[in-house]
């Protein structure tokens, strides 16, 4: 009954929440506008922008050494967040089935797992260095709490559930995915798309100046 | 060929015994026994014997189990007679499970009588205006990392364990596997981390926790239980060392046993799988029963222990009364600092004051 | 005061634009820009995290644009910006940031956070919430023509030394040169070689180049204490300066601030793009010498470093230019560790120099600098900012180091091949 | 009520594979899932014996025992079921066993074994009879219309039995005492057949019935 909520209704609610409160998040963002730059520029804004926003994956060289855990452990858990979210077989089942019915070959069961490993460690170390290190300790409110902790809730009982034998276990991680999705464009979780944006916006304008930002 | 055919009695006294055998062997517990030593006794004197029973005796009998060749693959498919399991089966059941609860209570009862008896232990010097650094960031968040995916994997532990006898009544049959199902996943899943955080626990604290000369006085001592006298100690006294190398040694255990139980593709036996649990559940509960004591200490059981973990720096007074060798090192090198100090340092302070104010005593 | 509040929020909720919102959207908190912040590097203070400076803008935006900015603030939970928010920032917005950009490079989302603090600056200012000897040196730029109350009597004064000390004319208000030189007070006061240098070097390539005596001053300290009116003004005299003489160029000056105000900001300040253009003397030195006009000889054999003055390079984009000059003329060149678009900035950027009340926290966070320069173990540092030059040679001082400070340009004139002047 | 039991009969056991063929196919388990198993001792050597082994049904089972979700049941006819929906495949039954019945469907890392699986008596399991959950999860369900398991009913030799101990062990002791009684009549004792080396009777060994 419960269940048939959460894996019904619940899932299309949350899915459309998620897909018009991101288009809404991005759109009012553009719409708040950039003023046109007049001054003569050096170099090329678009390639700057282009640059920025994949150069930024590779860090710094300063940070490197003064930020060394926190890189290791944010690259553990992005990247282990993305195999778990789109290269899981039962995702990508689920994926198919659900919403585009396209499927793509899944990542073998034992990198899934390695992948879930890295995941768990980078978010509890990251998690653990926000609430330890002085500097992001004051930073923090309570939105990157409640991201943190939904998103290590939602792998926690997606990895509970791994056996796939009990329904109860899936749709617990299914109800706290739709939890995520429904909180997602209200909170800095938006990042996941919006650094595109900002690393752009910084890319064109040191582009014009010349500066490989 | 095991029966000398020389002595024609005790061949014959053989031939019934093994008839016996091969009855208890041959249907276990079968209520058809009698009718089989009956039907032995209605043909005295003639060999008969049951190859069967013949079979099956020798391959329990014997020492080693007999394997043989089968079409069928697998580990120890080859193999007719586990002889390890039974043994394994009586001490998980008979052993592991009553002894592991008793101890687990135990160590709690004994902690709330020494809780009630001792009751907290304060700073006497109360707590002072001054701090020092005691624990770095990195060396915090090891120490929390360790100690939550501990947790995890010891409360999920534990309800695989005691899940049985103390859940099921609870939750009925299929709640508790569901929730078994999620302990096993999950233990499983965390198990890898608690050995990389094993490591870094390991190459983070290691210097700090060899033994020393003064360790000896504190042990004998009772580590100030007895005479209610602090005994110097240096930055950890000689309890947390032994605490350190317990956790490096036990938890290695723990860590590479449990490893072996969740790696039944590398074809291990069942004696070796058994094995290895035996160890995962001895090293575990003794781990978890050394572990509650420690939270005790840090939490209700003394006044200011936890702060150097929560804040990383811990009250001077503190630090005298408990690791005065350290903290009077650390005094002489200069790394006391003001509460105001520190709380500047940990983003704590919300005041006007100009920023630069309170930067002097920043240490590195 | 009160009003004047509501007028710095009303000003700081105009600079909100896409820009601002994604960076808002974007960060996650980690904190990575702290280590790139020498106030933070220097002190420990978590306060001195380039993102935490932001604060106030953040919580505008939160509570006027996000959904539970909104709700907590319909429902009470969440405090609107209030006047004690700008009181408790403004030290950290002003004293503790030269807006020298380290942290925008660092950014794994890649925000500017140099930007939002350049933008906050705006709504404080409007606000009333700036350094005092911020607001007094803007007030004397508008008003005598430069922040440190220099007049064109000044000037005049000390062209005339440079006359007589090089036997050079110096072209004042010449129509249609080809380039207008614009200086920077603390060179006119501190440092009139570098005038000098100008003279002999454009004398040697025979450059046409005049000075306004309308506008001779570079800086721009509207930008610093973030007043866009005031800098707008600042801009439009020396647009009006540049196009009533009809030059092709003007030529911004060492000074860091300096350039990105004329070259970079004062197009949008003033609404139009201009009819000249602007190149920054190390620039225009670099193409000087690609183009055969100024011959350089001899080659210093002291070890040397490099000082790259922020707003030059990693906010100006003359990343070049100033080491393939310093190649030219220095035998032993060493890159600090961090250098270029990475470098360290001196800690006095951004108005820091002109705020007082800042002194101690940009003495503490001189460390840095001291530490790079004892890393490297070289004495000889070139840099290419009259400001910079101050600011280091301040910390050099208060540490009793003996390295000294060079200008570039000045370097550059010492080794210059002389072909008319006597000198 | 009756009993259920397995007995096999070394002395008749070809070693064809045709009950673990049977039993494969009746409930068409999963890869790499083995209920039976036919056990060769002293292959090619004097006293080659074989042996069709699979879950004994224990009386007292201690698969049952050392369940830490307690999956296992004995059903009325003495055959020891479990119900997979409850099993979480931890594999300790797998340790506790005498005779290695309990089979795991996937042995990747992580303990990623799956739900055990073994022999039911051709009983299925704990869902209603012959429906489609049985059969899925536990194959098929013989007992139920009044069959025995496949693997004993197809075996040429009649050397796997299945059925109520007290019927079997019957068959069973008619088999040893007509050994006996051509024992006697030949003079040969069969304890020198059996699958250890003769020591005292030298080389005059394996004769047949």
């Amino acid at each position: 009954m419960i269940g048939e909520f959460i894996d019904g209704p619940l899932w299309y609610f949350s899915l459309t929440a998620f897909v018009i409160g991101v288009v809404w998040r991005i759109v009012s963002i553009v719409r708040a506008g950039v003023r046109p730059d007049l001054s003569i520029a050096r170099g090329s804004a678009g390639r700057g922008a282009m640059r920025a926003i994949f150069s930024r994956f590779v860090p710094e060289r300063t940070v490197t050494t003064s930020s060394r855990l926190q890189l290791i452990a944010g690259y553990m858990f992005h990247v282990g967040l993305l195999i778990l979210l789109f290269f899981a077989q039962p995702h990508i089942d689920f994926i198919a089935e659900r919403i585009t019915g396209l499927s793509w070959p899944a990542v073998p069961h034992w990198v899934f797992i390695v992948a879930a490993e890295f995941s768990f460690a980078g978010l509890i170390l990251l998690w653990l260095h926000r609430v330890l290190n002085p500097v992001t300790r004051l930073l923090s409110d309570m939105d990157d709490h409640i991201g943190s902790i939904l998103v290590f809730l939602v792998m926690l009982t997606g990895c509970l559930a791994l056996a796939q034998s009990h329904e109860a276990l899936r749709l617990i991680h299914l109800f706290l995915a739709e939890v995520f999705l429904i909180y997602f464009p209200f909170s800095k979780l938006m990042h996941a798309f919006t650094f595109v944006m900002s690393r752009g916006y910084t890319g064109a304008t040191m582009g014009r100046k010349g500066v490989n930002a | 060929m095991s029966m000398p055919a020389t002595d024609k009695t005790a061949s014959q006294r053989l031939s019934v015994f093994g008839l016996c055998l091969l009855a208890v062997c041959l249907l276990l517990f079968s209520p058809l026994v009698d009718a089989e030593e009956k039907s032995a006794r209605e043909l005295p004197g003639v060999k008969v014997f049951n190859p069967a029973a013949e079979l099956w005796r020798d391959v329990r009998q014997r020492e080693a189990p007999v394997s043989g060749k089968t079409q069928v693959g697998g580990v120890e498919t080859g193999v007719l007679i586990n002889a390890t399991g039974d043994r394994w089966r009586q001490f998980r059941m008979d052993e592991l499970i009553p002894v592991g609860g008793y101890v687990i209570g135990a160590i709690i009862v004994l902690l709330l009588i020494f809780y009630m008896v001792r009751g907290r232990v304060p700073i006497e010097g109360g707590a002072s205006d001054r701090k020092l650094p005691r624990y770095t960031t990195y060396e915090r968040m090891v120490h929390w990392f360790i100690a939550s995916v501990f947790l995890f994997l010891a409360i999920t532990g534990l309800i695989l364990l005691f899940g049985r006898p103390m859940l099921i009544p609870l939750f009925g049959k299929e709640g508790f596997s569901i929730i078994a199902s999620a302990c096993k996943e999950g233990h499983n899943l965390m198990g890898p981390l608690f050995l990389l955080a094993l490591v870094m626990v390991f190459f983070q604290f290691v210097r700090r926790n060899i033994y020393q000369k003064g360790d000896l006085t504190w042990l004998l001592r009772g580590g100030g239980i007895i005479g209610k006298k602090h005994v110097p100690s240096n930055f950890f006294n000689m309890g947390e060392k032994t605490m350190f190398w317990l956790l490096v040694f036990v938890g290695s255990l723990i860590g590479i046993s449990g490893l072996v139980l969740v790696f039944p593709v590398l074809g291990l036996g069942r004696e070796f799988m058994a094995l290895a649990h035996v160890g995962h559940a001895i090293g575990a509960l003794l781990m978890i029963a050394v572990i509650i004591g420690h939270i005790y200490i840090g939490t209700v059981g003394m006044e200011g222990a936890i702060e150097g973990m929560k804040t990383g720096y811990c009250d001077l007074n503190w630090a005298k009364e408990h690791h005065d060798l350290w903290a009077t090192k650390a005094i002489d090198q200069g790394e006391a600092m003001s509460n105001e100090a520190v709380a500047s340092l940990n983003g704590e302070k919300t005041s006007t004051a100009p920023p630069g104010a309170t930067i002097q005593g920043a240490g590195k | 005061m009160s009003e004047q509040f509501e007028q710095g929020v009303a000003v700081l909720r105009d600079q909100i634009d896409a820009r601002i919102s994604s960076y808002l959207s974007s960060c996650v908190h980690c904190g990575i820009c702290a280590e790139a912040c020498l106030f933070y590097t220097e002190t420990n203070d978590p306060r001195y995290t380039p993102i935490h400076k932001v604060e106030p803008l953040k919580k505008l935006w939160q509570v006027e644009n996000t959904f539970w900015g909104k709700l907590g603030k319909s429902l009470g939970l969440i405090k609107p910006l209030t006047e004690s928010d700008f009181a408790d920032w403004e030290q950290l917005v002003y004293d503790s940031c030269t807006l020298c950009g380290r942290c925008s490079m660092v950014c794994p989302v890649g925000n500017d956070i140099t930007y939002m603090i350049r933008k906050i600056r705006e709504g404080f200012s409007v606000a009333g919430y700036a350094p005092d000897g911020m607001k007094e040196a803007t007030k004397r730029a508008l008003t005598i023509g430069s922040p440190m109350g220099v007049t064109f009597k000044t000037v005049q004064a000390a062209l005339a030394h440079v006359e007589k000390d090089t036997g050079l004319k110096i072209p004042i208000d010449q129509q249609n040169a080809e380039y207008m030189t614009l200086f920077s007070s603390m060179e006119i006061v501190n440092f009139p070689e570098y005038i000098e240098s100008i003279a002999k070097i454009f004398d040697a390539a025979g450059v046409s180049w005049t000075i306004s005596s309308q506008a001779f001053e570079a800086t721009n300290s509207g930008i610093q204490i973030g007043n866009k009116e005031a800098a707008a003004e600042l801009v439009g005299r020396v647009v009006k300066a540049a196009e009533s003489l009809g030059v092709k160029y003007v030529v911004s000056p060492e000074c860091g601030h300096a350039y990105t105000a004329i070259r970079w900001e004062g197009p949008n300040l003033i609404g139009r793009p201009y009819d000249f253009e602007v190149v920054h003397i190390l620039e225009l030195l670099d193409k000087l010498k690609a183009e055969g006009r100024i011959k350089l000889e001899g080659k210093d054999d002291t070890p040397m470093t490099l000082h790259d003055p922020c707003q030059i390079v990693r906010r100006g984009g003359v990343v070049d230019p100033p080491r393939n000059l310093l190649h030219s003329v220095a035998d032993h060149f060493t890159e600090m560790t961090d250098h270029g678009v990475m470098n360290w900035c001196c800690g006095g950027g951004g108005g820091v120099s002109a705020n007082e009340r800042a002194e101690e926290l940009r003495i503490k966070s001189f460390d840095r600098k001291k530490h790079q320069l004892e890393e490297l173990g070289v004495n000889t540092m070139v840099t290419a900012c009259a400001n910079c030059r101050i600011i280091l040679e301040e910390g050099l001082e208060h540490h009793e180091m003996d390295t000294e400070v060079i200008s570039l340009t000045e370097l550059l004139a010492e080794h210059l091949v002389s072909g008319k002047t006597p000198n | 009520m009756a009993r259920m039991k397995f007995y096999c009969d070394p002395e008749r056991c070809i070693e064809c594979n045709a009950c673990v063929t049977a039993c494969k196919n009746e409930n068409e388990v999963p890869w790499g899932v083995n209920r039976r198993r036919v056990v060769t001792i002293k292959d090619g050597e004097p006293g080659e014996r074989s042996l069709s082994v699979a879950c004994m049904h224990c009386s007292d089972a201690p698969c049952a025992t050392v369940c830490p979700v307690d999956c296992f049941y004995t059903t009325q006819d003495g055959v020891v079921l479990h119900d997979k929906d409850i099993c979480i495949g931890c594999g300790y039954c797998f340790y506790a066993c005498p005779f290695g019945a309990p089979q795991f469907p996937e042995d990747g890392a992580f303990a990623t074994r799956g739900k055990m699986d073994k022999c039911t008596f051709c009983a299925g399991g704990p869902e209603a009879d012959h429906s489609a959950d049985e059969h899925r999860k536990y194959g098929s369900n013989r007992l139920a219309e009044g069959k025995l398991p496949l693997c004993a009913e197809m075996c040429s030799t009649k050397a796997l039995l299945a059925g109520d101990a007290n019927v079997i062990s019957d068959v069973y002791r008619k088999r040893i005492i007509n050994r006996g009684a051509a024992v006697l009549a030949r003079g040969v004792s069969y304890r020198d057949a059996s699958f250890r080396a003769p020591r005292s009777t030298g080389g005059k060994s394996s004769s047949q019935e």
